[in-house]
């Protein structure tokens, strides 16, 4: 039993402060907005000109001329705006988003990570992950923890065509959760169950384990949805 | 008496010539000025370089263009898995991709658009899109030298407009069409509607006029009304 | 909730440290935050550096800032003849000037928020403003180099504000308070009104909440409000 | 009897073309705006963020927030629009004026011209003349021919600190209108009464004479302005 695409979301989410701006990539971070807290007030980002992302729309009430960066169909929040490119990198590459959620291929213990590129994709394609990822404070990767072959992919060092080097500041997989510090990698938490050695034997490089190390705090399910499975 | 509009848009992309450079503005299928791209095709010019964010998908306007074989370079930060066209033409060899950090190319045509020469930004600093490129560190951080984008025509998409080419947009549809306006000696913008003259508040006007030198008003492609369908979501 | 309000400008003002680097918005009296640098004079911290358009004029605001003392730097483009205090200041020797283009006033402020590291400029090359700095020939063009300008405290006005800090401007106040806000971590803005939120129409913000981190409804300083006089031109 | 600075204005207002974008600078240029066609729909810029300047409003009318760069009262003109700084720079550094006029100290034969600070001047400030000279194709000079001591302005080299090298396109003085070509000056027009060997007087570089050289066409008088004086 481990987290699901959601479970991971799920907990991503709780570490999310009232206030924050937080751009969501494609993938499992999109998921995040799902599980965000009501009580809080956060506001979503999305490249291609909104600050304030809402819920997407029913069908048949879609609005041709708002989706998001990943294409899909978007309502606005309360208190958004919309704006041009220029300003959407603004607030992307200098330092105005408070976090950036994005996927990766690979994560290196000093904070490099690779996520734009497979190694040997034929047709390669960038988008904003490079502008996120040197100018937000907060770079939260959510990820499978290995493969789906089971290789590590939180490595020594990086493989796949780097996206950035030294940015990542935690790491959120399907079971456990790691900070990037000074020394290396930090694990503060573990799926129930689970413990320290069973992350570190899924984990290429070495892992320190923080102090106050604990279980994560993850329902089984939430409306409905499976966060474990 | 200035007015800009004109009647079709075959005339708005009649200049174009083989071997032009190409501003298309858009992302995804909001802000595409998908009926002047339609009329980019059907003008048929060869060896174009196109300057946009992505490769478009499916049969028509931006995704389509690629297909015929009209392009002969792209620069872009994003040709998607979707653009299936682009992907066939790039795999065959048939076309040359510089593919950039999206917020590089925003600057880079920023930068054409504002007269200045060139700019060091961080992203991308360290990675292959780095390469071959003037790396300079500043304040201990490692910046990447890039160079200004201009085009000989800029296409982009708006919902108003008036006779002296002042613009708005809607939702999203701003993206990269506010910035490439300013990026061409010759910009030509598809509009929902033609308003007039003074329906625009100052403060509302979204693309200033002297930034658009031609205007044309048209219906949207059919293709980019369509609702999401189960084989299209 | 997100609440970015404060009651008064003295609030705003308070974290303001001796040494800091301070960014002021307007364009002569359009767009000036009269009531906070009312505030960040009585507030009475030294070696400030200051970056601004001009240097103010008269007995309040901008102008008197450079009469007390506080600045032991400005960065401008244009202190006009009439800054009169400003002017006194500098030829005893007591404050320093770096004088740069206006345009490049601007872009290095835009270079500071937008995260980059430098650009080049043809504004400048071949005078004396350009001297000690690097220069580079771009294309056969001249260009001068030049950097970011960020700052510890922002202080702008706005005509209204929404508890996110979003803003909108009339008229003129646009000017330098736009950019501005981006380059700064602590950005107040003073406006005339804070609305509830939802009264602005999303594609109708100029400047979205991220970039404000607190707010505060005052009425104008009453000599802004003063229409010219025989005294007054 | 020399053109008085209405009447410096008023010629060139006559080179300003239908469609043209126009920024007037500070003295006479501001009152080219007073002489222009009403018939031809030209946009003034003002830098501080107006595209589409109106005339000066009536006493009592006054809206402290709608100010030109030079810091008068203004009412905006039918399709004006409102910006920022930046955008209004990127119309002015980025090719996108058609004209600018400003006034000079001293304009060279290679086009150098200065125009910001008197020599010895005490307090420096530059605005944002730099940028028009290097980003706008049609730099327009408007001034007197010489000093108010008698000094010739026109010169082969500027003795006062630059604004911007080879920008200059045309120079328009109270007794005659030059070009800037590539070989030199170029002397066009010359005031009715006058002669090239006068204006030459005058002028410390060699003007060439063009073969179309023809006298000035400004009436004696506009609506009540003394044109002439």
């Amino acid at each position: 039993m481990l987290l699901t695409r959601d479970g991971i979301a799920y907990r991503v989410a709780r570490d999310l402060p009232e206030g924050s701006y937080v751009n969501l990539g494609v993938g499992i971070p999109v998921l995040v907005a799902n599980y965000l807290d009501p009580d809080k007030e956060i506001f979503l980002h999305s490249e291609n000109g909104i600050l304030g992302v809402g819920p997407t729309p029913a069908r048949g009430a879609e609005d041709l001329d708002f989706i998001t960066a990943g294409k899909g169909f978007c309502t606005l929040a309360l208190g958004a705006s919309l704006f041009d490119q220029t300003v959407s990198f603004t607030m992307m590459r200098g330092d105005h988003l408070s976090h950036a959620v994005m996927g990766a291929i690979e994560v290196a213990a000093n904070g490099d990570f690779a996520n734009w590129r497979v190694p040997g994709q034929s047709v390669p394609g960038v988008g904003g992950a490079m502008d996120l990822a040197v100018g937000v404070r907060n770079i939260f990767i959510a990820m499978s923890h290995v493969t789906n072959k089971g290789k590590p992919k939180i490595v020594n060092a990086c493989s796949a065509p780097l996206t950035a080097r030294r940015c990542v500041k935690r790491i959120f997989t399907d079971i456990a959760v790691i900070d990037v510090v000074e020394k290396g990698l930090l694990l503060r938490e573990f799926l129930p169950g689970l413990d320290p050695a069973y992350v570190q034997e899924r984990t290429e490089a070495v892992l320190m384990v923080a102090a106050d190390c604990r279980e994560m705090d993850v329902p089984k399910n939430f409306k409905g949805v499976a966060l474990f499975g | 008496m200035i007015d800009k509009t004109l009647a079709t848009c075959m005339e708005a992309v009649s200049p174009v010539h083989d071997g032009a450079t190409v501003m298309l503005g858009g992302f995804g299928n909001a802000g595409m000025p998908g009926q002047l791209i339609e009329a980019l095709r059907a003008h048929g010019k060869r060896d174009l370089t196109i300057i946009s964010n992505g490769a478009g998908t499916g049969e028509f306007a931006l995704g389509a263009l690629f297909g015929d074989g009209l392009a002969r370079k792209l620069i872009a930060s994003f040709p998607a898995p979707s653009a299936k066209q682009f992907r066939a033409a790039y795999l065959a060899g048939a076309i040359e991709l510089e593919l950039v950090p999206q917020g590089t190319l925003v600057e880079r045509i920023r930068c054409g658009g504002a007269g200045l020469g060139g700019f060091f930004t961080p992203a991308g600093a360290g990675t292959e899109l780095a390469a071959g490129k003037e790396i300079r560190i500043i304040d201990g951080r490692e910046y990447v030298f890039e160079t200004p984008l201009k085009a000989d025509f800029v296409f982009i998409k708006a919902l108003q407009g008036d006779r002296f080419g002042n613009l708005n947009y809607r939702g999203t549809m701003r993206n990269f069409n506010m910035v490439m306006a300013t990026a061409g000696k010759y910009v030509a913008a598809e509009v929902d509607e033609i308003v007039p003259a003074g329906s625009f508040s100052p403060e509302a006007v979204h693309t200033p006029g002297i930034f658009v030198t031609h205007l044309v008003s048209v219906s949207r492609h059919p293709k980019l009304l369509e609702l999401p369908s189960e084989e299209n979501p």
